[in-house]
């Protein structure tokens, strides 16, 4: 209670969120709110949040599902009478969360975001075969067969129209300075961490 | 006209056997027919796209444009970037602008870069390829060389998100742009007025969300039915990918009978412009542009 | 009036020609109207028309002039002689554009116009030229009534224009308000953060400047007079008494902070802690621009909470009704106080809706920028715990029912309180009631006279019949209640500037205050020239009281909207000229028909309707006479003839300066005329009254609504006098209530009168 | 040829709305000689393109009846109508002002019968009513137009129906040779009042008004309401002539918003408020008002009229700013979507009618005026000694309400009155 209302969560989430320091200039007028495609998904719409961090309530908004609900579509950021980058302020706020280990577990959005990044970061390409193999046996070998079944249509389908290739799994694309990229992607994340510390 | 020469970054889905094969096929054919060279990125990589946020974080992501941009610029100088993905465009576009408003996140870049031996300078535009046709040539300049029009050709320009916002094409509306529009228009068809040409597809969370994106995949495709489409057309990899693969769960879910092609501008210009249904990559297409297809016979 | 030579012309232009007979109409005016001069013309207010009329006042000595073409409101600068009494016949709005063009009209629409000219002969020698307020004084000097930044500004700028200025202050330095203020609020791009007050600069300005003579510490004991000649007693606290003249006044007294002590539920007096804004501003000027202190026990302040509308937009009658205007950005301003000097102090603003209009907005996202947290709420109490306090509230958008436990201080942003004196309209209501038979209001007001509580202290001392201070509009402000008129209070050559008029900050006070002065000046300017004031300004004439037939009634030294008329010993009107607006209130309410005007008396309209032809009872042709203000209901008539929507051809209308200056003589002499009824049509009165002299259409209802008995004497029905509220804009309506009007006398049938 | 007499010590005033009049009637109340220059063919300004005012619901040409008045008598106001300021030079107390006065085609001979506009068969868009509705190419701008002439449009001249006007008119007012003209004349001290413009509602994009009929801005429905207007003062939405009995009001349309302006129009709110006034006055309890607001700015004793109108059981308030709205194809209704923050509900609700409270822009941008200024950053002249004897009067100089634009202007007329009352003195 008695940290309500204060400058200390929304200090943290200027410092270590990607464009927090904008959460101090919503007016509260929702036009966020109403703009996302996902809108009736969000828990707390965009601008419900930006008032509970200045309310400071730490817990709520980094264990909420609902910025991991935005479709990155920019609806919002191009209505915000205020020219918030909500859309990044959102990513950034899951990101954030993502990295202090508290959102919402088995957040589905979280967990292909993480797959998809990783899937990238090995070749400098996204491997799509892998990338939705991955998908489907997140909860483990069989439940990934049966998902991969229900999607079996559209998979052979893709397979025949040459949109899908399984050689993918033993020759995918890439980037050929594969040492460079890693080493440029390890390099920036090792900036990130420095400006942006978890606490 | 003077054939104009780009720097092409295609992106992971176009590339051989990927997802968005038929837009890579067909921008090639496209290309040629308006006389445009692509000079491909060398050793280009994913652009991290708006998903890469969770893991990736601001600055990694940025950087994976950053490196892409400064190999653009090193291997094709003077030119132009573009991208033919629209979360291509964006993601290179929005690093571009942070990196050129924001000092701090330009050296962070440059010394990740440096890792690579490669280093951000800031000199190239980027641009979407939508831009190059209706800037670089013009509506005018693309009726003239239509050889099939695209006649009775009722088509739904399905916009999307990432080409129209946050950036959009200059002197374009939120939301209500006209350049698909009047690119249907130019090449012979018609473009149907509907009200779902903005809505966003889900497609970034067609994976982990699929319940709700197919719902909004419905609501587009149901307008464009409505309003009297026989075919959508789209300017990004994702929605295309989204709004076609998924008409069969979506018909499974909700008891509709949709069937209806979506196929990307270049694939209507090349067909209009007298390319083959091969050159158009339209064999490439789950849900068959039959229509097109006839056309592009003639 | 013996070299008097009435000359008339009528238009032929527009189709008059061509829907009347203009040679019988000439006939008329020759015959009946006795003009010694009657000329048709075929499109009058052409230059050659013009030249005619020109002509014939430089060589033939007309001194009086009734032209019959259009309604006086058009082509007035043609027909703007200011050298002879001008008389406008109304033939084309008022007869042939509301008349239908057909051979069944044609006898009635050349009646009409008859009549017209009958009357517009009879006004046009009734009329005398106006010959100026022979009362004119020319003292120039500006009076300024308070020296905070409203009065500064005043003598400021009229120094700037030329002026001599007296001001004076009630404390012992200039300043006011703004003199206790850390800052101010910006008043320039770009609207980012709180500015020096110019209250150092101004002084130091007034001081150098030679035309400006303070009186500090003093007040004005004693004010008399009339624009152009006003007399001041200045009383300073020595114990001296000073008189100075001035032309015209400027009040500029201010506000006093709404009283924090009302609202013990916020925590004031329960803490320390809990300060006003004029409590923080204190606070930040001790601090002399080290860390603000907390209160209580000068300790460090982590956490400020601002809470808005204190005691304001209350609807519960306890606290002030409506919002102050400035507080929202006062608190951004001072939550920037701590904000600027050290970001880790935590500023919250509790509001409802953030009132920070214009520019506001850009310092409204400075405070944001500044990390204020603005929050949208209703603060339901503040708790004291030790040197702490909790602001207990509900959150709106975050629908929580919440509080704040440990802010250091907490602001209350209370409103302002207009320093206007003794609120005379109570009194003058009671009197205006009791004028018309209903005492209790007065002794109402008596008796709380008697009680000996505390009353309001007089800001300007006025040595008026009506009250020593300027009449209030609402909760004590003395502002204008006419929107395209925002400077005209009721009392002419005395103007009210600043948050006394209206809630408002000080960019805006010194904005208001540069208008008032310019009509202080302005008022100073025309009673030089013995011309009125506003609506009527430039108007020459004046009241003329024949003093032999008064009655000693008062009703004219009550009723007068604009407090024109004192009492001398015997209870006889003083009549202060340079006061008057030229309403005609006064001679609408005299009863013995002692009071007029050179232009307009109770002679020029009875006998135009005198004048009128009523034909007898046999005749079918009803007459009613129709009464209408000049400023509304007769640019209606005007406008609806435009539309050229159709009414009875039996009316014949008059236009009014207002309806105030009806005397029931009028109305009288058309029923003994045998008219079958009256019409007046005025304007809308009660709270959004739209008269344009405060109470003339408000005046006349309550006299019509004793006007009954005169009509049962006569035998008459009482919707034989009939009294409309109009509005310019009633094009549709005006013709459909004549024609309602007209089917109800056809009912009652004709007057019994005629023929007498 | 156009002669105008005017000296150092005259005050120039731009704009004849209500504060360019009250500037040109106080400083000629005052004694001083006033040009009075207006682009329009009449004066009035906007305010006359009102149908009430707030908070007296009073009719705003009941005071341009008084003002007309006022200048009609007053001799030393000379004004000039359709006419705009193209270039001023000098300095305080002595500039040179060039103004074009562009040809009305009727000459001072017009005696307002409406002959001509009888005679023509073209019709314009009618400006007065913004272009709600049209009117015959011959046309007196409004009833109370002043000057009292009627105007020829331009794009009749050289036609039929031009010469058909010509003829009808049995005056000689109408002159078709009439040329477009600059004049050039001295002035001590400028008043610059050209108020304000309602803004491009069309950008407002997500408002889709320049789809949909149905979205309208609140000057327009000032036309709707007025019994001058386009629809003789009934409410009907302009999709199909249906009454428009559920309307709503969008606050901050382009006001408060940095996509748009970034000022917050003060009056906005105020309007709204008076308009579910008209709605009440239409059809009583039968109407329905919603407003969508981010904060009611009913400031000062306006607050009053709030709690009025908060009492009336017919209006709703939301706090939501509206994210998007779609006319339905089918039944015309326009669905506004959005969410109300207080508390988190969200709506998609179909009105009959949507009125967007448009913010407003000054009509010249500070930098567009032909003089060096000092503006802000929305284009609103600041006082500034930089500006020397031009001065900003009305909302020209801040988006006012009528009042305060009143004040603003009666002030700016001494400020004149301090420049070529030195210029006097000077001169002797």
């Amino acid at each position: 209670m008695s940290e309500n209302y204060s400058n200390s969560f929304l200090r943290e989430v200027e410092e270590r969120v990607e464009e927090g320091h904008w959460v101090k200039m919503c007016m509260q007028c929702g036009v966020c709110a109403g703009s996302c495609p996902f809108g009736p998904h969000w828990a707390h719409p965009p601008q419900e949040i930006f008032m509970m961090i200045r309310a400071g309530k730490r817990e709520e908004v980094l264990t909420s599902d609902s910025m991991w609900m935005c479709t990155s579509c920019y609806n919002c950021v191009v209505r915000c009478p205020r020219k918030l980058p909500i859309t990044h302020i959102m990513h950034g706020l899951a990101n954030y969360a993502h990295r202090l280990g508290i959102a919402p577990k088995g957040q589905p959005t979280e967990h292909f975001a993480t797959l998809f990044w990783n899937n990238l970061a090995e070749t400098g390409r996204v491997n799509e075969l892998k990338l939705s193999l991955g998908i489907y046996f997140r909860d483990g070998f069989s439940q990934g067969i049966k998902n991969a079944m229900a999607m079996q249509s559209v998979g052979l389908g893709m397979l025949k129209a040459k949109r899908l290739n399984p050689f993918e799994l033993f020759a995918p694309h890439g980037v050929k300075d594969k040492s460079g990229f890693h080493a440029m992607l390890k390099k920036a994340r090792e900036i990130e961490d420095r400006r942006k510390p978890i606490a | 006209m003077a054939k104009k020469t780009y720097s092409f970054y295609p992106g992971c889905s176009s590339q051989t056997k990927a997802s968005s094969f038929n837009y890579l096929t067909s921008t090639k054919s496209m290309c040629n027919l308006l006389d445009i060279e692509l000079k491909e990125v060398p050793d280009w990589n994913c652009c991290g796209a708006s998903i890469g946020y969770a893991e990736g974080g601001e600055l990694p992501r940025i950087t994976l444009s950053a490196r892409n941009i400064a190999l653009s610029e090193q291997a094709n100088p003077g030119m132009d970037m573009v991208a033919t993905c629209a979360a291509c465009w964006l993601s290179t576009r929005e690093s571009k602008e942070r990196m050129d408003h924001n000092t701090q996140m330009r050296n962070d870049a440059n010394e990740a870069l440096k890792e690579a031996g490669l280093v951000y300078q800031g000199t190239q535009n980027v641009r979407h390829m939508a831009e190059v046709l209706v800037e670089d040539l013009g509506f005018d300049e693309l009726k003239k060389g239509v050889k099939n029009p695209l006649r009775d050709l009722k088509i739904a320009g399905y916009v999307g998100c990432q080409t129209n916002r946050p950036f959009g094409l200059a002197g374009e509306s939120f939301e209500n742009p006209v350049y698909l529009d009047n690119i249907i228009e130019a090449m012979g068809g018609e473009a149907v007025p509907y009200d779902q040409k903005v809505t966003c597809c889900g497609g970034a969370l067609a994976f982990s969300e699929p319940e709700k994106s197919q719902k909004q995949i419905k609501d587009i495709i149901e307008s464009a039915y409505d309003h009297g489409a026989e075919m959508i057309v789209t300017p990004c990899p994702l929605c295309q990918a989204n709004v076609e693969i998924y008409q069969g769960e979506i018909n499974k879910r909700y008891g509709t009978k949709f069937n209806i092609p979506v196929a990307y501008y270049s694939q209507l210009i090349t067909v209009a412009y007298g390319g083959s249904a091969q050159d158009a990559g339209l064999d490439s297409q789950l849900i068959r542009a039959t229509k097109l297809e006839e056309i592009a016979k003639k | 009036m013996a070299d008097q030579k009435v000359a008339a012309y009528i238009c032929q232009g527009c189709g008059l020609g061509d829907r009347l007979d203009t040679a019988a109409l000439a006939g008329v005016a020759k015959k009946e109207g006795k003009a010694a001069l009657v000329k048709e013309h075929e499109f009058l207010c052409n230059a050659d028309g013009v030249k005619m009329i020109r002509d014939d006042i430089a060589n033939e000595g007309v001194t009086h002039v009734m032209i019959g073409a259009c309604s006086r409101r058009a082509k007035t600068e043609a027909f703007g002689f200011t050298d002879v009494a001008v008389a406008r016949a109304n033939l084309r709005e008022g007869v042939i554009w509301t008349q239908p063009d057909n051979d069944e009209s044609r006898e009635t629409t050349q009646e009409m116009a008859e009549d017209y000219i009958r009357m517009g002969c009879a006004e046009a020698k009734k009329m005398m030229l106006p010959m100026g307020n022979p009362a004119a004084a020319t003292e120039r000097r500006l009076l300024v009534v308070g020296g905070g930044v409203s009065g500064m500004t005043a003598a400021l700028e009229a120094s700037r224009a030329g002026y001599q200025v007296v001001l004076v202050e009630k404390s012992g330095q200039l300043g006011g308000w703004a003199g206790k203020l850390h800052k101010r609020t910006p008043a320039k791009s770009p609207f980012q953060s709180p500015q020096d007050t110019p209250v150092a600069e101004m002084a130091a300005a007034i001081e150098a400047d030679a035309n400006i003579k303070v009186y500090l510490n003093a007040i004005t004991s004693k004010i008399q007079g009339a624009p152009g000649r006003f007399e001041a007693e200045i009383s300073v606290e020595s114990g001296v008494t000073v008189t100075e003249k001035a032309g015209a006044i400027v009040q500029a007294t201010g506000f006093s902070l709404y009283d924090a002590n009302n609202l013990p539920e916020l925590g004031y007096g329960k803490s320390a802690n809990v300060v006003d804004q004029a409590g923080l501003e204190t606070l930040a000027t001790a601090a002399k621009g080290s860390p603000i202190k907390r209160p209580s026990d000068g300790g460090e302040v982590r956490k400020v909470v601002f809470v808005q509308c204190a005691g304001q937009r209350d609807d519960s009658g306890k606290h002030l009704a409506y919002c102050s205007g400035s507080c929202c950005s006062t608190s951004v301003k001072q939550a920037m106080y701590f904000k600027d000097a050290n970001p880790d102090i935590d500023t919250v603003v509790i509001y409802t809706d953030l009132r920070m209009p214009g520019n506001g907005e850009d310092f409204y996202r400075s405070g944001q920028d500044k990390g204020v947290i603005f929050t949208k709420g209703k603060v339901s109490s503040v708790e004291a715990a030790g040197n702490q306090c909790k602001v207990n509230f509900h959150d709106l958008i975050l629908n929580d029912q919440t509080a704040i436990a440990n802010a250091d201080l907490v602001v209350l942003a209370t409103g302002q309180v207009p320093n206007s004196g003794v609120d005379i309209d109570s009194k003058l209501k009671a009197e205006i009631a009791a004028a018309a038979g209903d005492n209790s209001l007065l002794e109402a007001y008596n008796a709380s006279q008697a009680e000996g509580s505390v009353k309001p202290v007089s800001m300007l001392n006025l040595n008026y019949r009506q009250g020593p201070d300027v009449p209030q509009l609402k909760y004590g402000f003395t502002d204008s209640h006419f929107i395209c008129f925002p400077y005209e209070t009721r009392r002419t050559g005395i103007y009210s500037a600043g948050p006394v008029r209206r809630p408002m900050d000080m960019a805006q006070a010194m904005e208001d205050a540069t208008g008032a002065t310019m009509k202080a000046i302005q008022a100073i300017e025309n009673a030089g020239l013995g011309r009125a004031a506003h609506p009527r300004s430039g108007d020459l004439s004046y009241p003329i009281f024949r003093k032999e037939g008064c009655t000693q009634c008062k009703r004219c030294t009550v009723e007068c909207p604009f407090g024109a008329i004192d009492e001398d010993e015997q209870r006889f009107p003083v009549f202060n000229e340079s006061r008057c607006r030229r309403c005609g209130t006064c001679m609408g309410a005299c009863p013995v028909r002692v009071i007029s005007f050179e232009n307009y008396s109770v002679d020029t309209v009875g006998s135009q309707l005198k004048a009128v032809d009523v034909p007898d009872e046999f005749s079918e042709k009803p007459r009613v006479l129709i009464l209408a203000c000049e400023n509304d209901a007769y640019p209606a008539l005007d406008m609806a003839a435009m539309n050229r929507n159709v009414y009875s051809a039996f009316v014949r209308v008059i236009p009014v300066r207002c309806l105030g200056s009806v005397n029931t003589i009028w109305i009288n002499d058309a029923l003994s005329n045998g008219y079958d009824g009256v019409m007046m049509l005025g304007c809308k009165h009660g709270d959004d009254y739209q008269c344009h002299f405060v109470k003339g259409s408000e005046l006349a209802g309550i006299r019509m609504s004793k006007i009954g008995d005169t009509l049962k004497q006569m035998g008459l029905e009482e919707e034989r006098v009939a009294t409309f509220e109009v509005a310019i804009t009633d094009i549709e309506r005006v013709p459909q209530l004549i024609n309602d009007y007209m089917a109800k006398i056809q009912e009652i049938g004709m007057s019994p009168m005629k023929g007498f | 040829m156009t002669d105008i007499i005017a000296t150092n010590q005259t005050i120039l005033v731009v704009g004849g709305g209500i504060s360019g009049m009250t500037a040109a009637l106080e400083a000629a109340e005052c004694g001083k000689d006033v040009v009075l220059v207006e682009k329009n063919p009449a004066l009035g300004g906007r305010v006359s393109q009102l149908y009430r005012y707030f908070p007296k619901l009073c009719h705003p040409v009941c005071g341009l009846e008084i003002n007309l008045r006022r200048l009609k008598q007053n001799p030393r106001i000379r004004v000039l109508t359709m006419a705009e300021v193209t270039e001023i030079t000098g300095s305080e107390g002595s500039y040179s002002a060039t103004v074009k006065i562009s040809p009305r085609y009727v000459n001072e001979n017009c005696t307002a019968c409406g002959d001509c506009s009888g005679a023509v068969d073209t019709e314009v868009a009618d400006e007065f009513n913004y272009r709600l509705g049209k009117v015959r190419a011959a046309y007196l701008p409004h009833k109370m137009a002043y000057p009292q002439r009627y105007v020829i449009d331009p794009s009749i001249i050289g036609t039929a129906d031009a010469e058909k006007a010509k003829a009808a008119c049995k005056y000689g007012a109408i002159d078709l040779g009439m040329q477009e003209e600059v004049v050039k004349f001295q002035a001590g001290a400028i008043i610059w009042a050209t108020g304000w413009k309602p803004y491009d509602a069309a950008k407002i994009q997500p408002y889709g008004y320049d789809r949909y009929s149905n979205v309208i801005t609140s000057v327009e429905f000032e036309r709707l309401a007025d019994i001058h207007g386009p629809t003789g003062g009934k409410i009907l939405r302009p999709s199909d002539g249906k009454e428009a009995k559920n309307i709503a009001f969008i606050q901050c349309a382009g006001s408060r918003d940095e996509n748009h302006l970034r000022h917050c129009s003060r009056i906005c709110c105020m309007a709204s408020l008076k308009q579910t006034n008209y709605v009440r006055e239409a059809y009583g309890d039968e109407g329905k008002s919603t407003i969508y607001y981010i904060d009611i700015r009913a400031i000062d004793r306006f607050e009053d009229f709030y709690q009025k109108v908060q009492k009336d059981p017919t209006v709703t308030f939301i706090k939501s700013k509206v994210a998007k709205a779609v006319q339905d194809e089918k039944t015309g209704d326009v669905i506004l979507h959005g969410v109300n923050t207080e508390g988190y509900h969200r709506y998609a609700t179909p009105h009959d009618l949507v009125v967007l409270a448009v913010g407003m822009e000054p009509s010249v941008r500070g930098a567009n005026i032909p003089a060096e200024i000092v503006a802000d950053s929305s284009g609103f002249i600041e006082a500034d000694p930089a500006n020397h004897a031009l001065f900003g009067a009305g909302c020209a100089s801040n988006p006012l309400d009528v009042n305060r634009a009143v004040q603003s202007a009666t002030a700016s007329a001494l400020r004149a009155i301090q420049v070529v009352n030195r210029v006097a003195r000077v001169e002797g």
